[in-house]
């Protein structure tokens, strides 16, 4: 259960919100909408602990994130607004790196790059990739590496409409085995779940 | 692995490599680090010195050896260290500490015939700061610096 | 733990083959290193006796000027296309991870340069009997080079003018490193003993070693944020 | 006392009172960029503040 | 912790800093007049160097602060980094111009005195050599935080580079042992007997003091600042300014 307490988020000397509390429990999404410039991104970044609150704290079942470091990151992916994809890497070599050692068999990244679409790329280096690509290969990161906080920033941007239908369809997958989702995008989301939180800033 | 072991491999990772560190050190001061020799150490061969080579020696201006040409720029001075002596020649302005009895550390080259040949000398003066009269009755043995004076 | 020491051997591979098929990376400080020794002579002459005076200082402070001119690698290009966040979000201490990233880096830069060494060293006339000096006192230096530089890359981070500042802060860092560098080959071929100078330096690598990943994985973080 | 062997300083006039005057120089810098830099946080405060009522 | 944060607000801070200014600047300049009458009037000829000398009574306390100033700016910023107190940043960062100008000094007067003493303007050895890497740490240090636009993210990655030069600081303590150089073994840090005069020992004391209570004036005057631009955002501060004009 990912909680966040009197969450207060600072850029600059410039305030972007204050008193943000909200309870995501397992199996349930949060969808953050919300102009430019309100904090999108910062609050996913502060979720993740990336970025530092001002004030307030992000608590990871029951406690807060900052105490339990590296346990907490175990359990947590995240996709930003970079893809996270090394051009001079293949694809299968990427995504083994992103595992960093961990569950990286070999069956499950080529049955994943399959189901994106990507298996014909396998052996080329990821900078031939075009964007769309790129972006479905970072998404094949939260598929091989079984997280249960998905942190998604934009995940469908640069994404054609069967990627968008495929995307839709791994994040309800993720949701059925209680997993938590956090994103952002300025599509409509059309994922049939028990609770769907809204989150508008401003 | 727990948070609690992380911290204590932490701390014992950087006690490990702090001591490390400490115990080259100490080795480090245990053999001495030069930054000029000796007459001594240049005069017996304990380091061999290249012909040629700039080096910096270090001593005292014996007492009485200063001889300086007429136009006051040659001067030709014996740098001891109480064991060896070593004739040194320079020409150019002293510094005004250059007194006889005094520290001087010089840099140059060294002659076959185990004369000097300095291209520069610089005053090494003590720690002391005290007025002369200070300095005076120091000399005759009645003054001693430091809290020391107020004793009877 | 094997899964720890997992991810450190799988990060150490995915570095040095990045690296290697970008080859003019690992490539461009080492003709640097060896293109500033050449000329030297160039511009005092090539008086044997001079050249081997200055020898230990001029391929000290090449050796300096190279590791600098490396270090943008270290980080940035993992900071630009976003690795190097998915790397902090790891499960793994980015202490540790950092670590691994300055031995792939001392691998790629600070090995080839002690490899070369002996080249340059026969190029500015110095003594074969300095020459395992040079060798083994760069072996022992290199290291501390890299880490102290990761301090500096890591805090520069994104910024701009990024590269100039980078030397800035990290050059005043390196200065010890030079004087018993440099020092312990000047005292190799002046013939005294230069056991203290080796002592310091690894006293130096030991205290690199245990405060720099730590430094530099901080410093990440803040320029992550 | 007498000044002029005063400000001789014994023939290291010139070292002394530089030193000196530099010190000086120093110190009183650091004490006036503060306060220049008061009246231009101030003033810049003051057009911040009365912006900002207009705006709303 | 919760009493560090409350005392620790800037405005509570703002208020103080107010008050506690002019008295330490007072201080200051007694202590400096002081120290200045008795080393310029008082303190009788050195038997060596002469009226040269006099210089040590800017030159040392100058040095001094140099590294002192260092340390306090590597405390704050660590304490800073700790636990996240806003003050604590300020204080660090500026701390640098000071102990910049403070090295300045000590260099420029080190080499005012060296051309006299040692007959050169500028020697290689330890402490000076020292002091120059201590000046490049403080400019790197100061265009670390200029270069870094948000101003939290700037104090806390050069509280971290301030860490790490403060390493440096025990380099040039021990460096006279180390290098056995040319300069002078330190002459009031030795346990047992000083070998200064203490009618020279006073007005260095009285000298640095001076110093001190100057760094910390000048370090409040500047944090009071910072605080009004920082905080330019919050009712306090605008309350503050309708109330002065």
């Amino acid at each position: 259960m990912l909680e966040a307490v009197d969450l207060e988020c600072v850029r600059g000397d410039r305030p972007l919100f204050s008193h943000l509390s909200f309870r995501l429990k397992p199996g349930e999404l949060m969808h953050v909408t919300g102009v430019n410039g309100s904090g999108k991104t910062t609050l996913l970044r502060t979720l993740c602990g990336l970025t530092h609150a001002a004030a307030g704290e992000v608590r990871w079942n029951g406690s807060t994130i900052h105490e339990l470091g590296d346990d907490y990151r175990s359990q947590l992916a995240y996709v930003g607004h970079s893809n996270g994809i090394q051009g001079e890497l293949t694809a299968e070599e990427n995504l083994r790196a992103a595992c960093l050692g961990t569950a990286a068999d070999t069956t499950r990244i080529q049955e994943t790059l399959k189901r994106l679409g990507l298996a014909p790329y396998r052996h080329f280096p990821s900078k031939v990739l075009s964007q769309g690509q790129k972006r479905r290969l970072a998404l094949a990161r939260l598929a091989i590496l079984r997280k249960s906080l998905w942190i998604l920033d934009e995940p469908l941007s640069a994404l054609d409409v069967n990627s968008v239908v495929l995307m839709t369809e791994i994040l309800m997958e993720h949701l059925a085995r209680d997993g938590l989702i956090i994103m952002t995008s300025h599509q409509e989301i059309d994922v049939e779940t028990k609770t769907i939180l809204q989150i508008q800033l401003d | 692995m727990k948070t609690r072991h992380k911290r204590l491999a932490i701390i014992v990772t950087g006690v490990v490599g702090l001591t490390v560190a400490g115990l080259f050190v100490l080795n480090a001061f245990r053999s001495n680090l030069v930054f000029f020799y000796s007459p001594t150490e240049v005069l017996e061969g304990k380091v061999s010195v290249p012909a040629g080579k700039t080096i910096r020696i270090g001593g005292l201006v014996e007492k009485g050896s200063v001889q300086r040409s007429p136009d006051g720029l040659k001067v030709d001075f014996v740098v001891t260290d109480l064991n060896k002596k070593l004739p040194v020649h320079y020409e150019g302005i002293l510094p005004d500490l250059f007194r006889e009895g005094q520290g001087v550390v010089t840099q140059g080259r060294l002659q076959p015939d185990n004369t000097f040949v300095a291209s520069e000398v610089l005053a090494k003066h003590d720690e002391k700061y005290m007025p002369p009269e200070a300095a005076q009755a120091l000399k005759g043995g009645t003054f001693t610096p430091g809290g020391e004076t107020k004793k009877p | 733990m094997p899964n720890f020491l997992k991810a450190i051997g799988c990060l150490l591979r995915r570095d040095l083959t990045v690296a290697l098929r970008r080859s003019t990376d690992v490539l461009t400080p080492l003709v640097f290193f060896i293109i500033v020794v050449s000329l030297f002579p160039l511009g005092l002459g090539p008086e044997p006796s001079v050249l081997r005076t200055i020898a230990p200082g001029v391929i000290w402070v090449a050796a300096l000027l190279a590791t600098m001119l490396s270090l943008n690698r270290l980080f940035a290009n993992d900071h630009a296309d976003g690795t190097l966040e998915q790397m902090a979000l790891s499960p793994h201490p980015l202490t540790v991870l950092v670590l691994t990233k300055v031995a792939a880096h001392w691998m790629l830069t600070g090995l080839p340069l002690v490899l070369i060494s002996p080249l340059l060293a026969v190029q500015m006339n110095l003594p074969e009997s300095a020459m395992g000096t040079l060798v083994l006192s760069l072996l022992l230096g290199t290291p501390v080079l890299s880490l102290l530089g990761a301090v500096g890359a890591a805090l520069t981070l994104g910024l701009r003018g990024g590269g100039v500042l980078v030397s800035l802060l990290v050059l005043p860092l390196y200065t010890p490193v030079l004087i018993f560098g440099a020092g312990a080959v000047a005292g190799v071929i002046a013939g005294i003993d230069i056991e203290a100078h080796f002592s310091l330096l690894a006293a130096f690598l030991a205290l690199a070693l245990t405060l720099a990943p730590w430094a530099a994985a901080a410093a990440l973080r803040v320029s992550l944020d | 006392m007498n000044w002029s062997e005063f400000i001789r300083m014994g023939g290291y006039g010139f070292y002394v009172w530089s030193s000196y005057g530099l010190a000086l120089l120093v110190l009183l810098l650091n004490l006036y960029l503060p306060l220049r830099r008061r009246k231009t946080v101030r003033r810049l405060l003051h057009e911040f503040l009365r912006l900002k009522e207009q705006t709303r | 912790m919760q009493y560090m944060h409350k005392y620790a607000s800037p405005k509570f801070f703002y208020t103080l800093a107010g008050k506690l200014t002019p008295w330490m600047a007072a201080l200051t300049a007694v202590l400096l007049v002081a120290g200045l009458y008795l080393g310029l009037f008082v303190a009788p000829v050195d038997f060596q160097q002469g009226e040269s000398y006099r210089i040590m009574f800017i030159h040392v306390p100058a040095a001094w602060m140099s590294m002192f100033i260092y340390v306090c700016m590597a405390g704050a910023g660590a304490i800073a980094l700790v636990w996240n107190v806003k003050l604590f940043e300020m204080f660090a960062g500026n701390c640098a111009p000071v102990g910049a100008s403070f090295t300045f000094l000590a260099l420029v007067t080190g080499s005012l005195w060296g051309k006299p003493m040692w007959g050169a303007w500028w020697a290689w050895d330890a402490r000076l050599t020292s002091e120059l890497i201590l000046f490049f740490l403080y400019i790197g240090y100061m265009a670390l935080e200029a270069s870094i636009d948000d101003p939290r993210r700037a104090a806390r990655a050069s509280a971290i580079l301030a860490l790490v030069g403060v390493v440096n600081i025990p380099v040039i303590h021990f460096s006279v042992e180390w290098w056995n150089t040319l300069h002078q073994p330190a002459s009031v840090g030795k346990v047992g007997t000083p070998s200064i005069h203490p009618s020279m020992l006073a007005p260095l004391l009285l000298m640095s003091l001076g110093f001190t209570f100057y760094f910390f004036t000048v370090a409040l005057m500047r944090m009071r600042n910072e605080i009004l631009e920082r905080e330019r955002h919050t009712t306090w501060v605008a309350q503050l300014l309708e109330s002065k004009s």
